[in-house]
């Protein structure tokens, strides 16, 4: 666990003071990833640094696991923290086994066990040791450079991680690719991390929490959630920017958004019973499954009220599918390029496991701003309206 | 038409150079100098019209430039090299009476001390063991009358080790402050007494005589008849003593060599 | 103190000598800028060229300058000028070959190959491109290099005094021979005094040549 | 790229050891005609006993200077330095331009003549290249990998070895091989001053005008320039290590 | 017009050939903007290199307005092309002024004209001349000097141009506002233009054509739309990303989608005229407005389908609005923010517009889709569905 409290940072530019941290307090739970998010110049980078004492802070206090860091020794203090700065830094003459050896060999680690952790962490980072232990960081490109500076923190197993926009100096397509390598990572390691960032959607990807600066204050301390869904205020709204509700859907996974219990019907059912199912469930629509639970097709409602027989009478047709994995952005994307206002969701194995409509998304991201809204939306219609009069209540 | 004027690299010379300069520009004639030069690439310089007039000495020419190995009296020496140098379209004019031969020199002190009057005294020392090192100046060791004949005439060998090379001038500053036992000196050269040095006598009469001659192309002698003049009445004025005065007034005295030259030019009144 | 009375009552010696001395290194130090960046230009087509032209100029600099000037002396004798002006004039000259070529060479290959690329894009002549844009950039580092002859060149024009050129080495040799402490050090301060005062002035020069854009 | 690159430097040294030999080869011929051959047999003692002169001079002058020239580098650079370290690097720069012979000459009005004040001299000449480097090449050393180091808790010390002194190594080894073929070069100056060394037989072999003496104080010079050149690249290309060195 | 015929080009590297481009045919009609787009390596800028021969090329024609290079002297062709490269490669020795002149002068412009060009050039990209034409580069930010750049490249007016990723150098805020310029500048321009990108993102926005290309070969030409709506295969698609129906949404404006004639109704009219209005308009709402036509409430059909009395008396509440000229994906994340499936259009005056819902949108898209889907979807209700009806087909 990080704690700052009233960390300040007075510069002395010239003569002049500068502000480059304003009193701020926060605090990083173990095991969590905090974002330090903000426009060029907001003292990100000034906070992170007096973290590890890279730069001596003007006042405050700063807590490492309840412990004020003020008492500790500074080499000591470095040496458990993991520090990722943003210029990479391998050092050059050193071969990359001799650049995550680095902080091992400061503490007096055997030779085998901090060459063996060097192979380790090299894996880790989805590189092969056979390959790229004895190379050197200019025949490494900038990706793997940056994933070498990564294992290098890591070397002596820090509890805390402070990262200076780690995977700044990669191109966009790349970045995707070790960011959630990084995310994989972490969900076994659990440091506690403190990562600068100045892309918002790294942000929202990356944090557990992010924090919004400007000007050397910290202005919101909140889940990238909140932070999308309330910003506290018009520069955090602009600073999030105008489609940042499109940005959450990519915080919601489909399993989380669906109706889990769908009405799942099989070929032979009577109609009636797919008929009283929907209307039991309130769906327009009813799954048809296969023997294996994987969707055949499905029925409509205003189709079959009335009809009888055997659901494989009344097939309307292959229901379109999402992954239950993937995030309610890509949900969205797939209705709107089949023209369809649900989808079947299913699971790795292709078994129907839930139901999601764009009414059930604009529901779930509504959830968290009614919350807070002072007044009821007359726009929305009360909750508990039934299906077919809500459908047509908008 | 330039007069152009040689000299070679230690005092006297450049003193000569100097003076011969001077009275040139004071006859009215153009006056371009190169001193600072060894003796062969002097003569040499000479010899292919880059140099129209310079000071050489008898024996220098003699032995170095016209390997001759007998033993000559000064007046033969000289009319042997006016003889030999004549076919090389050099004449030489007439001699001073001031001898710049060779010597070798010790601190007074330490002659004494050790019992050294003469180059055979040195001999013998050296053959008995003993460390004397040995200052010479560039040319010296190379030179058939320098060490190469001195070697022969007195048949020893003066030990690699101990002979310390430097600039000619330099072999009087290492004598005197105690770096080297023995220094090679001109006779001519004013700290030889101011430094209080003894000369070894040359007991085997190896060195040459050297007189100091003015010596010019012919060519340019026969162009300007009137030189011969000019340059004879500087060489009657000059003779051991005069020359000593006026390399101590230079070397000891700290005088500049414009200013020694310029002001026996005026006192002999050839200015 | 002795010094000091010294160059006072010789100002117009030293005048005269320090004249001498500019004179053999600005004279072939022009000569050398005048071969040196032409010969560096050419060599940036040809790579291997460029080795050889760079080996042979760096061999040059690694004979000492005394014997530089010893092997002129027969060579130039030849055409009756072995001592004095002339082979002072060329030892400069060669010795100026390598840092005026190398800085040239160096400077062209250096220009940025976008701005190259720009510059062909739009239709430029390789003539138009090799004075609009590849020499105005490589000026500066070119003029470094000349500035790197003159003041190495100065010490090596001191040394010419062995051969008869004079200059300010003469006061030098003299104080050495004469054991002249104030000669010595007159020489040695007016000839460092020299390169300085070269170095600066040829600073200057850099500054008002380079475009100033890229100051 | 990499190995185009090298693939071209390689036919460069093929091209360079051909010149290498045709020069050599011309030069033989030119040996051989002018009778230089039995001139360099007839010296030979002189060569071989002014060459160990020579070499001696240039060991003591550019190993003291070596010495002193890191310390006083590091010295510099160190963030405590920061204030004076310009101005004094401007006044070693302005060092620099003073005439190899004008530093002879002045350490000879210091310290008379001899052997003393030539090393003297030629440490003064070699000093100033190899400080110049030494610093130059350490606060080159970027600042970001220098707070990687400071960040994973090294101490000063370990930091200036480990990281700073090997990424600053190549431009040291760049100011050392000039400081030492320089210094190579201007050992003939010291016979001036007493010092000994092959000088002596250039100085004198221009003097009598005797061009085969003059070369074989020339030669053997102009080969130990050479030498000391190639040596000192060759531990710099091998005492270098790859990451670290642009050569390799 | 450019046109490329089987243009090939076969590098040998080091004895082996490699085929950057093979034999691609592509024509930019004259007026038009083409993007190349691709992964890293694929041939984009070798392609673009080969029309002002910077790179020869190894086979195949290039013509220009239909006149085939070939007979065209290098240094005339080029002078009639304008080159942005990828590194700006503004001449550091010039100022501002000097380097748009260049090509001017090279052409032997008088001086008089070529600076007068510089100055009305450089008003054009937005630097305002008074300040900017005597400076020299390295005295602008990146940015400005990609603008220097551009207006170098038009200095001539050239018809043609190749530009080389020109905005790849600035940062992502900065670029957008970069790209909007330019967008407007070309729109009177009307340029033949050759751009080679690799973000999507920019080259659905600049492009009017995209051409994708893979290992040497061109895989897609079309326009953004289509490339988006129908990739050809695999690649294409996952090029363009899972969510390339949201990124379509960012073609079209408002306007385009919404309702241009809505029910409008003032506080004063009778509720049933506005009821009748809605049935006709098959709406859900209709929008009251105020007197100078700004939207001031609205009622809702259900609500008031069986009232009676002035329509002042039924109002629902301030709707949700949106400008005319935003664009889509604005729109449906306004939707989602607010949880409404509808939003009132208004113009810059805010004066109400048009009506626009989430189902229009997906039709929108939708009529693309179907063009070329080989069968209905059995999921979209046929056309013509009355709205109730059509809302509750889903
Ligand atoms: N050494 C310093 N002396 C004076 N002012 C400084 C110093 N370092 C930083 N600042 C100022 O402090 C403020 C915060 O700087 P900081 O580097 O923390 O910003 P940042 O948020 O990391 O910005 P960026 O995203 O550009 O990296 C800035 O205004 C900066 O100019
Ligand atoms: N001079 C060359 N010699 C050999 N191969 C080359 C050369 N130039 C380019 N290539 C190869 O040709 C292919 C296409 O290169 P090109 O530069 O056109 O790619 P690109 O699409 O512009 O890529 P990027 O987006 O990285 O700029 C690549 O595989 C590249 O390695
Ligand atoms: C002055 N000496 C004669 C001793 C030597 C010379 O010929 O210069
Ligand atoms: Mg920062
Ligand atoms: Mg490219």
């Amino acid at each position: 666990m990080i704690t700052l409290k009233n960390l300040t940072k007075i510069f002395d530019a010239g003569g002049e003071p500068v502000t480059a941290v304003d009193h701020v307090n926060l605090e990083v739970p173990a095991g969590e990833t905090a974002i330090l998010l903000g426009p060029s110049g907001c003292g990100k980078t000034t906070t992170l640094k007096m973290i590890n004492r890279i730069i001596p802070k003007t006042s405050g206090k700063i807590l490492i696991d309840g412990e004020d860091t003020d008492g500790v020794n500074e080499i000591e203090l470095r040496r458990n923290i993991g520090y990722v700065i943003q210029q990479i830094g391998l050092f050059p003459n050193m071969t990359v086994e001799e650049n995550i050896a680095v902080v091992p060999d400061l503490l007096g680690w055997e030779k085998k066990k901090s060459r063996a952790r060097a192979a380790e962490l090299l894996e880790m980072v989805a590189l092969d040791p056979s390959i790229f232990l004895k190379r050197y960081p200019k025949e490494l490109s900038g990706g793997q450079q940056q994933r070498v500076g990564v294992a290098r923190a890591l070397a002596a197993d820090p509890p805390v991680m402070l990262m200076d926009e780690p995977f700044g100096a990669i191109d966009p397509i790349n970045r995707e690719v070790i960011q959630d390598e990084f995310l994989k990572l972490q969900q076994e390691m659990r440091k506690t991390i403190m990562f600068v960032s100045h892309d918002i959607d790294e942000a929202v990807k990356m944090g557990d929490r992010i924090a919004i600066f400007r000007a050397g204050r910290l202005i919101q301390y909140d889940t990238p959630d909140n932070v999308l869904a309330h910003p506290i205020n018009e520069f955090i709204a602009d600073f999030v920017g105008g489609d940042r509700t499109l940005k959450r859907l990519r915080l919601v996974r489909v399993y989380e958004a669906m109706d889990a219990e769908p009405p799942k019907i099989v070929p032979e059912d009577d109609i009636r019973k797919a008929v009283k199912l929907m209307e039991d469930h309130e769906h327009q629509n009813a799954v048809v499954v296969g023997p294996r639970g994987r969707p055949r097709g499905y029925v409509h409602y205003n189709d079959v009220k009335d009809a009888s027989g055997a659901v494989k009478e009344h097939w309307a047709g292959y229901p379109k599918t999402v992954s239950i994995d993937a995030d309610l952005r890509t949900a969205v994307s797939e209705m709107f390029t089949h023209n369809v206002t649900w989808l079947a969701c299913v699971d790795d194995d292709g078994r129907f496991r839930g139901y999601i409509t764009q009414r059930q998304i604009t529901h779930h991201l509504g959830a968290t701003y009614t919350d807070r809204s002072e007044l009821p939306d007359p726009n929305v219609p009360p909750p508990g309206t039934p299906v077919a009069q809500a459908e047509e209540a908008s | 038409e330039t007069i152009t004027v040689g000299g070679k690299n230690f005092t006297e010379q450049l003193l000569l150079a100097e003076m011969t300069e001077q009275l040139l520009a004071a006859k009215g004639y153009d006056v371009d100098k190169r001193d600072g030069l060894g003796s062969t690439v002097l003569r040499q310089a000479q010899e292919n019209g880059q140099v129209d007039v310079y000071w050489e000495y008898t024996g220098t020419s003699l032995v170095v430039y016209n390997k001759v190995k007998e033993r000559l009296s000064p007046e033969e020496t000289y009319e042997k090299v006016k003889e030999l140098d004549a076919e090389k379209g050099l004449v030489w004019l007439n001699p001073s009476k001031a001898n710049n031969t060779y010597a070798l020199a010790m601190n007074r002190s330490e002659a004494e001390e050790k019992g050294i009057a003469s180059i055979s005294d040195l001999k013998a020392k050296l053959e008995a063991g003993e460390e004397l090192s040995f200052a010479v100046n560039a040319e010296f060791p190379h030179r058939e009358d320098g060490l190469r004949g001195l070697q022969k005439t007195y048949d020893f060998r003066y030990p690699r080790s101990l002979l310390k090379a430097m600039e000619s001038g330099l072999t009087y500053q290492a004598l005197k402050e105690n770096q080297v036992d023995v220094g090679l000196v001109f006779a001519t050269d004013g700290r030889i007494a101011a430094f209080d040095f003894v000369t070894l006598e040359d007991d085997r009469g190896f060195f040459p005589a050297y007189a100091i001659t003015p010596v010019i192309r012919k060519e340019t002698l026969d162009a300007n008849p009137e030189l011969a003049e000019v340059l004879n009445g500087l060489s009657a004025k000059l003779d051991d003593d005069t020359m000593r005065k006026l390399n101590a007034s230079v070397d000891v005295d700290k005088k500049t060599i414009e200013e020694v030259a310029g002001n026996f030019l005026s006192e002999q009144g050839l200015i | 103190m002795e010094t000091i009375a010294f160059i006072t009552s010789n100002l117009g010696v030293i005048g005269e000598l320090t004249m001498e001395h500019i004179s053999i290194v600005a004279v072939a130090v022009g000569l050398a800028v005048l071969t040196g960046v032409p010969i560096g230009i050419a060599i940036t087509q040809n790579r291997s060229a460029a080795d050889i032209v760079l080996y042979i100029a760096s061999i040059i600099v690694t004979v000492p300058s005394i014997a530089l000037f010893g092997i002129m002396i027969p060579v130039l004798s030849l055409i009756g000028h072995g001592i004095g002006y002339l082979p002072a004039v060329i030892a400069v000259l060669l010795y100026s070959q390598l840092p005026i070529i190398r800085n040239t060479y160096t400077a062209i290959n250096n220009v940025d190959p976008a701005l190259r690329e720009a510059a062909r894009g739009m239709g430029m002549k390789p003539v138009q491109r090799l004075w609009r844009v590849e020499i105005p950039l490589a000026i500066p580092v070119i003029m470094a290099g000349v500035r790197t002859a003159v003041v190495m060149n100065i010490g090596i024009t001191a040394i010419a005094a062995y051969i008869g050129a004079g200059g300010l080495g003469t006061l030098i040799s003299r104080g050495i021979s004469q054991t002249d402490p104030r000669q010595l050090i007159t020489g040695a301060l007016a000839v460092s005094l020299l390169a300085i005062a070269a170095d600066y002035f040829l600073y200057w020069v850099q500054r008002r040549l380079t475009p100033a854009g890229t100051r | 790229m990499a190995a185009a690159a090298s693939a071209r430097e390689s036919v460069g040294n093929r091209v360079l050891g051909w010149i290498g030999l045709l020069a050599a080869f011309g030069f033989g011929i030119l040996v051989s005609a002018t009778g230089l051959i039995d001139e360099f047999v007839y010296y030979w003692p002189d060569i071989e006993y002014l060459a160990v002169q020579h070499m001696r001079l240039v060991a003591i002058s550019g190993g003291l200077a070596i010495v002193a020239g890191i310390a006083i580098g590091i010295w510099l650079s160190r963030p405590s330095m920061a204030r004076f370290a310009e101005t004094v690097m401007q006044v070693f720069n302005i060092g620099t331009t003073i005439p190899t012979l004008a530093i002879l000459a002045l350490s000879m009005s210091l310290l008379g003549i001899g052997a003393v004040p030539a090393i003297f001299g030629l440490f003064i000449a070699s000093l100033l290249p190899i400080v110049r480097n030494t610093y130059a090449g350490l606060k080159a050393v970027p600042a970001h990998m220098k707070e990687a180091a400071n960040g994973m808790g090294m101490s000063p010390r370990t930091m200036l070895l480990r990281v700073e002194l090997p990424n600053a190594l190549y431009v040291i080894f760049a100011g050392i091989r000039t400081a030492l073929t320089i210094n190579v070069g201007t050992v003939p100056l010291a016979f001036l001053i007493g010092g000994g060394g092959l000088g002596e037989l250039i100085f004198t072999g221009i003097a009598l005008n005797e061009f085969g003496m003059m070369l074989a104080g020339a030669v053997p010079t102009a080969a130990l320039a050479i030498a000391t050149d190639f040596a000192i690249a060759q531990i710099q290309y091998w005492a270098i290590p790859r990451g670290v060195n642009p050569q390799r």
